[in-house]
């Protein structure tokens, strides 16, 4: 396959065609809208479903119900209909039940959401934050492989930049061994046998088992399988120039890209900063950046949001150096998530007046 | 890993960013309609035929209609580095003059700027970059049809600068229409000719060998 | 040869928020507005022009989604004469 | 051993062994695709008769090892883990769009929700009549009592007036309350929608009659014809406040005088309905 | 005296699954069910007895909501005497 | 200065100065309760055509001073920091909700919702089914384009057959993305439903009826009868992919084809009708 | 007033009304139903309304309109209505209205969702956790005062043994001084005015003042008022034995009250124990934790859940002292939220084992 | 308060917790419709009229019908400190064996358990507490309704403990019935009666007086 102009939208719809995403389901929300198109145009080709849901709620109880028969499913949205989601979202981990949720944002203000679970009780996903178009195309089909592989929703954050982004970018399937045998899937053929499957976030045991849903029993299973997932999904984060860095900048997503250029301008200028991107979210990659941060006289967290992951950055850091928020949301007029911060001349001020202190 | 979870993430992405290579900035911006993403988008193609590597973003559609419309678009002769936007380019086209300003600021000296002037009127007043005046608008309704300008300001800006040759430009705008837009190859092919031929060949060459690499 | 026409009322028209959408043309039941061929207004839009015979039936404000048009009805009715053929 | 007994002074027919005669099985205790009978849902409760129609109408039409069933949240999932065909559990209102997804990624599947009136009527309007209006190949299937069973007996959409619930112990009044939603009546509108009928489980007769919907229903699907809906009017004596024994001729009286029953749209027709599969 | 009835088939009955409803009772066309008056299973429940002249019609079973019916249809009818008034 | 002058090489009346002679104003350039004459809507547009008769209706009940209007989102929304009657926004498809709040809290408001197809038939589908049915005190008014204008022209839940979307791009196929809603068809059902119509705004003659709706629809609720509803057929030639001029041929042969205009309900009935409050 | 045996859900529902709350809007789900029978009871009859709502989302939205009329106004869910609601409670907070939200939650799993917000984008709520049913009706008058005067949601935390414990109480109006004039609220009077009013989580500025939404603007103000608000709610939380306590017991909400008699025990056995119960969850009481934290030689962390406000103590603690999670999610089969886990001999067993570290 | 917030409410919090009182525990137990939180609530509200402080805690309700139905009930001389549900308790009240052991192993030595004597079969085991046997569904039956037994139970509670005077639980009896069940008040009345005399007086007495206090 040879590389093409794409997108960030469409490179993402295709990476979830590689990665053989066969169920898509969505409502129109811009900078989601642009993925859904594609879904729309590309998914029939390859004898996949796309149905353009009438509501957020209703796309993800569809692609709930494709992913429940084993199919590759992801749905997804932007802001609102991501919290719309979210009951769905909470209840279908506990269903144990794989998915990706693409969340094409319009800032980084989702961040809490996405990592904390924005639903009701406990659960979590797995959060990944491509900071580029070729880097989605890897991250979307890890996604699904993670989300095969631990039977939880994997959630993918993008957003306009992501979206609009045009890159030459090669979409090969990535092999990452084989695809689980998926025992617990639905196709209707185990009725009758007296073992008929059930998927249920109230517990898969039946009464002939047991009497009663035990949810004590069920969200124990559950709890344990998830630390079982935190603790074996290795946190991913890529960095630049930390080893000597007097200030370590933390950013995700495509903000990172513009810390990033303003770090090497510095780094260029002879300022010794550096940088620690987390790749994913969730589980945050808390060694490397208290690992970074070991000899830095102080970290600087840049978000486009009034200061979310600053926590998970705090929890890591402690008190190894001080940390400070050089973010906050940035907006233009349409509201799509244009930030008129995401300058690399406004960033590397910040850097600088951190490195000043 | 701990998981065998396959490609090595981690070293992609350093490898990814590993050297630097030289980057050319274009900014196209204009109001909607005017084929601003068009332009983009075509002279990326023609870059990439010519074993550049690029990036576009394009911001457009959605609430505020008959805004503006800009395009940002690097052409580097190794992996792009910069983010999607850019607060210093190298280059501009400006269709419009309603929402040219925050783009005219960005231009670093040395640079150039197309300019449509038969809708801007007086000058950009500056010399710290060189501005080229073409009449895109005049030239494409002589040619029958006003939206044909950004085809003149992308054929102008090839000619000023050799981003990329002018064979691949035209390779690139005959891929970029859809098979039931046929019928404007001609037209966009008039269009790019036109722009070329009003333009000074070669006044800031954006290569060092002041040619575009042949594909 | 000379006609003349009743018209009842007459418009004034903000020609600078016109949207040259042409849903006022037919709108009008006397049919005494056209678009432009040539002229445009700054935003590069064709817009109405009016010829004799308004009713000021106020048709063409109704349908108009820019609000482009004011509409007025004469106290007492003009006789115009026409001119050219 | 004799063949009668005596109970509370009757001589009655001795009831606690099989006959002794040569005799045919006509119906067991629980139907066949029900794991476990023993149930927690109240005296007289008339949720567990219409999931013994929807199951025997399954197991009749030979479908059972292609049949999926999503399910509502209300008392009646409570047999959403005690039965002997597949088993998706929706959240509270999402059954039609999750069943839709189900339908859409494996269309060789036969599938069915199971949702009360609170489930369907309230929570979830909109997903039931988005996937009417689709067409969506789906059987969806609603147990209506006029309350919220589970939560105590409550008043949801179908409540009819004068109808008592726990808020509406008065009886549903319209300016209060407002009126009630006839989903079925509404459902049948829609031109995607193939069959629509509303059933009722409060005698014998009426248990019959609903369970040649179900399988027409079902049938519906089976022909690729269309969304298929069934309507179950069923007794909730607790949410009612009423004796077990009043409960059927309470739904007489006041749910099916207004959610009238019959068949009120059947595109396949007569032509495609008979008794085998 | 002494009557026979026809009696075309019988029930099983789980009295412990019983909860006492009555709703079987109004359910059996030839009425040959009715509910214990004092006795009542472990739960506490009063449950169905079955007279003689049950024609196996499974009325019983189908409206049960806790599945306590078990119903044959005897391959020949049985003609039974009653005994008593 | 002359009545004349020569545009295009035509002789045509001048209009841009009020008139010479005496003269009555008939109609002003924008709706006394809109703010701001210039939008950002596409040219051609039917949705302002439609806020125009709406405010219009509002003033000449005079009501103006116990108005609120409720906002969903789409492309009018455009207009609901544009109004000079009081406007709540809601998010999509939510109005009927918050409608219901501000009523209940205030009954003394007149309270109508601005929504469109995408708004009230897809995301908020339950919500005016389940406002109608309560027969809530408030005129809910939806401008039913057929398609999401504001993300660029996506079918909606109204899209009639065949209709040009871009996710229906060779029409709507009932197949592939079932059929359209007729939600004005559906809530005449309803008992709580006072009044409802159906009008559009692509002609002139059109728009005077569909006024006239709206000001029953108003009076409906002043008289507290319970719910109204009036659905406007608007062009979007942008999401249609059709010219402005052609939108609204467009509009009649297609969209008011399957959602028919006209009064479906009227409870109050022409003896309160009249043109003034 | 004289005192009266109620359960907490009838004490929560009479202290909205003292509150002069007159609009409540829910849908059933155990625990929230019983508090919303009684508003259904009780507020018509002191001219309030209250709307048994269609769904959580549909309560939410008439709540929002109540609200917009200046009208006291409350609403409320368990778990997945909560999650249902988490759009409408974000962009409500944009929109500046006051709004008082029962969570009458299952166990304590909504913490992140409550603390950090579930829905998408930058907002908080105030976060108030009663103890039990006296402090519940303290809160709940104080949740309204402080909607009002911070055009701010307040969430009140509640569960199912907060809302089925009776306990002898008087509920009467609490004074928090004058109520602010409300010269948002809607009523239809401004409208011809020139300057009608408008409510919009989009910004309130209207296009004959500016021309379009400057969502940028709207939101930097919603974020500088929301600073303002969260530094000057004083945080507050319960002490008991702090001062030369070993170990610190972290604890909120109903539990807290077995960690408290768990620390009495163990006091009265000669164990330096002491107990710090946040009240307002947000803003949370980080001084007062990390002035606990700072003589101990542990902070032991409770919660009925998987570990979510162990974050919040981890960030005021930092490394004053190790802190260690005894939580964990405990529910029984009828999955209403009561615990096994609550026994004060299993919270002092897990105290204990902290204590011989 | 940095905003005139009112109350202050630290204090409040801390004041109320702020000495210690004897608390006394009763749990009842038994399954749905046996009247188990009334007896709860008819306690409690006799130990109000008396001047106690009382606490009660009932479980109840929802998914899975027939089941268990608790209440915790505490009564105390000064403020309730306890939580809602205790693991350690002075006495209780069984009315089903189905689901009354972990009640039985809540008791600490020195409590007392009343039991439902007509349906338990065998004794508790235990001699480390008191335990009476009532035949309350048997005495209940006589008065003609087997639904007064938990009545029969709390007049014999009152009588083996004097936790409350048998006035103060006559009045709390006749005040728990809402005017449309009036018609009950002398069924319960004598149930009442019938548990107090059924039971041995004051056998293991809930106050260090030995008495009730005197509203
Ligand atoms: C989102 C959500 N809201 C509320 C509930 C609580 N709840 C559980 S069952 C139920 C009512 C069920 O009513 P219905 O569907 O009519 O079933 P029935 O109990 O009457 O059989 C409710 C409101 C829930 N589970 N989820
Ligand atoms: C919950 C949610 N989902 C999606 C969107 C994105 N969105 C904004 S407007 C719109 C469509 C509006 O359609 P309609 O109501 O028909 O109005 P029109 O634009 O056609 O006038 C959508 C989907 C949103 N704002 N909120
Ligand atoms: S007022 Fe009537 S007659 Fe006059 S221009 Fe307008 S539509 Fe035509
Ligand atoms: S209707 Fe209005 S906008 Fe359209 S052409 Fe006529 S004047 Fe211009
Ligand atoms: S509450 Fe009603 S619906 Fe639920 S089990 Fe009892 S009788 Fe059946
Ligand atoms: S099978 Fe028929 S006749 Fe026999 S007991 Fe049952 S209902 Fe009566
Ligand atoms: S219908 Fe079933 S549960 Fe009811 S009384 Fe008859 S046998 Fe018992
Ligand atoms: S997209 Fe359609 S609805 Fe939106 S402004 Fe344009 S024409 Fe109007
Ligand atoms: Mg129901
Ligand atoms: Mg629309």
């Amino acid at each position: 396959m040879t590389a093409r102009l794409m997108e960030g939208s469409e490179a993402i719809a295709e990476a979830m065609i590689a990665a053989g995403g066969r169920f898509f389901a969505g409502y129109p929300m811009t900078p989601f809208t642009e993925v859904l198109e594609h879904m729309a145009r590309k998914l029939p080709a390859v004898g996949g479903v796309c149905m353009n849901a009438e509501s957020e709620i209703e796309a993800v109880g569809m692609a709930w119900g494709a992913a429940a028969t084993g199919t590759p499913a992801a749905t997804g949205s932007t802001g609102q209909g991501l919290s719309l989601m979210q009951e769905s979202l909470a209840e279908i981990t506990l269903a144990r039940l794989p998915l990706v949720v693409l969340n094409m944002a319009r800032a980084q203000g989702d961040y809490y959401q996405a990592t904390r679970g924005g639903g009701h009780g406990d659960y979590r996903h797995l959060v990944l934050a491509p900071g580029d178009v070729a880097e989605a195309v890897e991250l979307v089909q890890r996604a699904f492989h993670l989300s095969v592989r631990w039977r939880n929703p994997v959630l993918v954050m993008g957003d306009y930049y992501l979206a609009h982004t045009a890159r030459s970018v090669t979409v090969e399937p990535l092999d990452y061994g084989p695809r689980p045998h998926l025992d617990w899937a639905l196709d209707g053929s185990t009725g009758g046998s007296g073992q008929a499957k059930l998927i249920s976030f109230l517990g898969s045991a039946k009464q002939r088992h047991h009497v009663g849903y035990d949810l004590s029993d069920h969200y124990a299973a559950c709890a344990a399988d998830s630390a079982t997932m935190v603790a074996s999904v290795e946190p991913i984060a890529e960095c630049l120039d930390t080893d000597d860095a007097d200030v370590v900048v933390v950013a995700f997503g495509t903000p990172a890209t513009y810390a990033k250029a303003a770090v090497r301008q510095l780094r260029a200028d002879g300022a010794r900063v550096g940088l620690v991107r987390p790749v994913t979210l969730y589980p945050f990659p808390t060694d490397v950046v208290a690992g970074a941060a070991e000899g830095a006289r102080a970290v600087a967290v840049y978000e486009n949001n009034q200061g979310q992951m600053v926590d998970d950055v705090r929890l890591a850091v402690l008190e190894r150096a001080p940390v400070h928020f050089i973010g906050g949301l940035s907006l233009d007029g349409s509201g799509f998530g244009i930030a008129p911060d995401l300058d690399v001349s406004v960033l590397r001020h910040r850097i600088e007046q951190v490195l000043a202190r | 890993m701990s998981d065998g979870e396959g490609a090595d993430l981690q070293n992609t992405v350093l490898d990814f960013y590993d050297h630097r290579s030289v980057e050319r900035e274009l900014l196209v911006t204009g109001i909607g309609g005017q084929g601003v993403q068009l332009v983009a988008i075509v002279l990326a193609h023609a870059a990439l035929a010519e074993g550049r590597t690029v990036q576009v973003f394009g911001s457009y559609g959605g609430m505020m209609r008959g805004g503006n419309t800009q395009s940002t678009v690097i052409v580097a002769d190794g992996p792009v580095e910069a983010p999607p936007t850019v607060s210093a380019a190298w280059s501009a086209i400006l269709m419009h003059p309603e929402f040219s300003e925050p783009t005219v600021r960005c231009l670093v000296p040395g640079g150039v700027a197309l300019v449509n002037s038969t809708v801007f009127e007086g000058d950009l007043g500056t010399t710290a970059f060189a501005v080229v005046e073409i009449p895109a608008s005049a030239l494409a309704l002589d040619l029958g049809n006003a939206l044909a300008a950004s085809m003149v300001m992308a054929g102008a800006y090839v000619a000023v600068t050799g981003l990329v040759s002018l064979d691949a430009l035209q390779g690139a705008a005959r891929g970029a229409l859809p098979a039931y837009r046929a019928q404007h190859a001609e037209l966009n092919e008039r269009a790019l000719l036109a722009g070329y031929d009003a333009a000074p060949r070669l006044r800031v060459p954006a290569w060092s060998s002041g040619l575009a690499l042949s594909p | 040869m000379s006609r003349t026409v009743l018209t009842r009322g007459t418009v004034v028209i903000d020609t600078e928020a016109c949207k040259g959408c042409d849903l006022c043309i037919d709108a009008c039941p006397p049919a005494v507005l056209a678009m432009t061929t040539h002229t445009v207004n700054a935003r590069g839009y064709r817009f109405p022009l009016l010829f004799e015979g308004c009713t000021g039936c106020a048709a063409c404000s109704q349908v108009c989604p820019d609000f482009v048009f004011q509409v007025y009805k004469y106290e007492t009715p003009l006789t115009v004469a026409l001119e050219g053929p | 051993m004799s063949r009668t007994t005596r109970v509370d002074g009757h001589i009655v027919v001795r009831t606690d062994q099989v006959p002794a005669e040569p005799a045919r099985l006509v119906d067991d205790f629980t139907p066949a695709l029900i794991d476990v009978g023993a149930h927690h849902l109240c005296p007289g409760c008339g949720e567990p008769v219409a999931m013994r129609a929807t199951l025997e109408a399954v197991a009749e039409l030979d479908v059972v090892r292609r049949t999926i069933g999503v399910f509502g949240i209300g008392c009646y999932t409570a047999f959403s883990n005690n039965l002997d065909v597949e088993v998706l559990q929706a959240l509270h209102g999402r059954a039609p769009s999750v069943a839709t997804g189900v339908k859409r990624a494996r269309p060789d599947t036969i599938v069915f929700t199971i949702q009360g009136d609170g489930d369907m009527v309230n929570e979830g309007l909109q997903e039931v009549i988005h996937s009417a209006a689709r067409g969506e190949n789906v059987t969806c299937i609603m147990l209506n009592n006029g309350v919220f069973g589970e939560t105590g007996g409550h008043m949801t959409a179908t409540t009819v007036l004068g109808q008592r619930t726990k808020t509406s112990l008065e009886g549903r009044d319209p300016v209060a309350h407002g009126r009630p939603i006839l989903l079925a009546t509404l459902l049948a509108q829609l031109d995607g929608a193939a069959y629509v009928a509303r059933g009722a489980v409060n005698n014998a007769g009426n248990v019959a009659r609903t369970k040649k919907m179900l399988l027409q229903a079902l049938r519906t699907q089976i022909a690729g014809a269309g969304f298929s809906f069934v309507e179950i009017l069923t007794m909730c004596p607790t949410g009612w406040f009423v004796e077990t024994q009043d409960a059927p001729a309470y739904l007489a009286d006041n749910l099916a005088a207004v959610h009238t029953g019959g068949v009120l749209k059947d595109v396949l027709g007569d032509s495609d309905r008979q008794e085998g599969p």
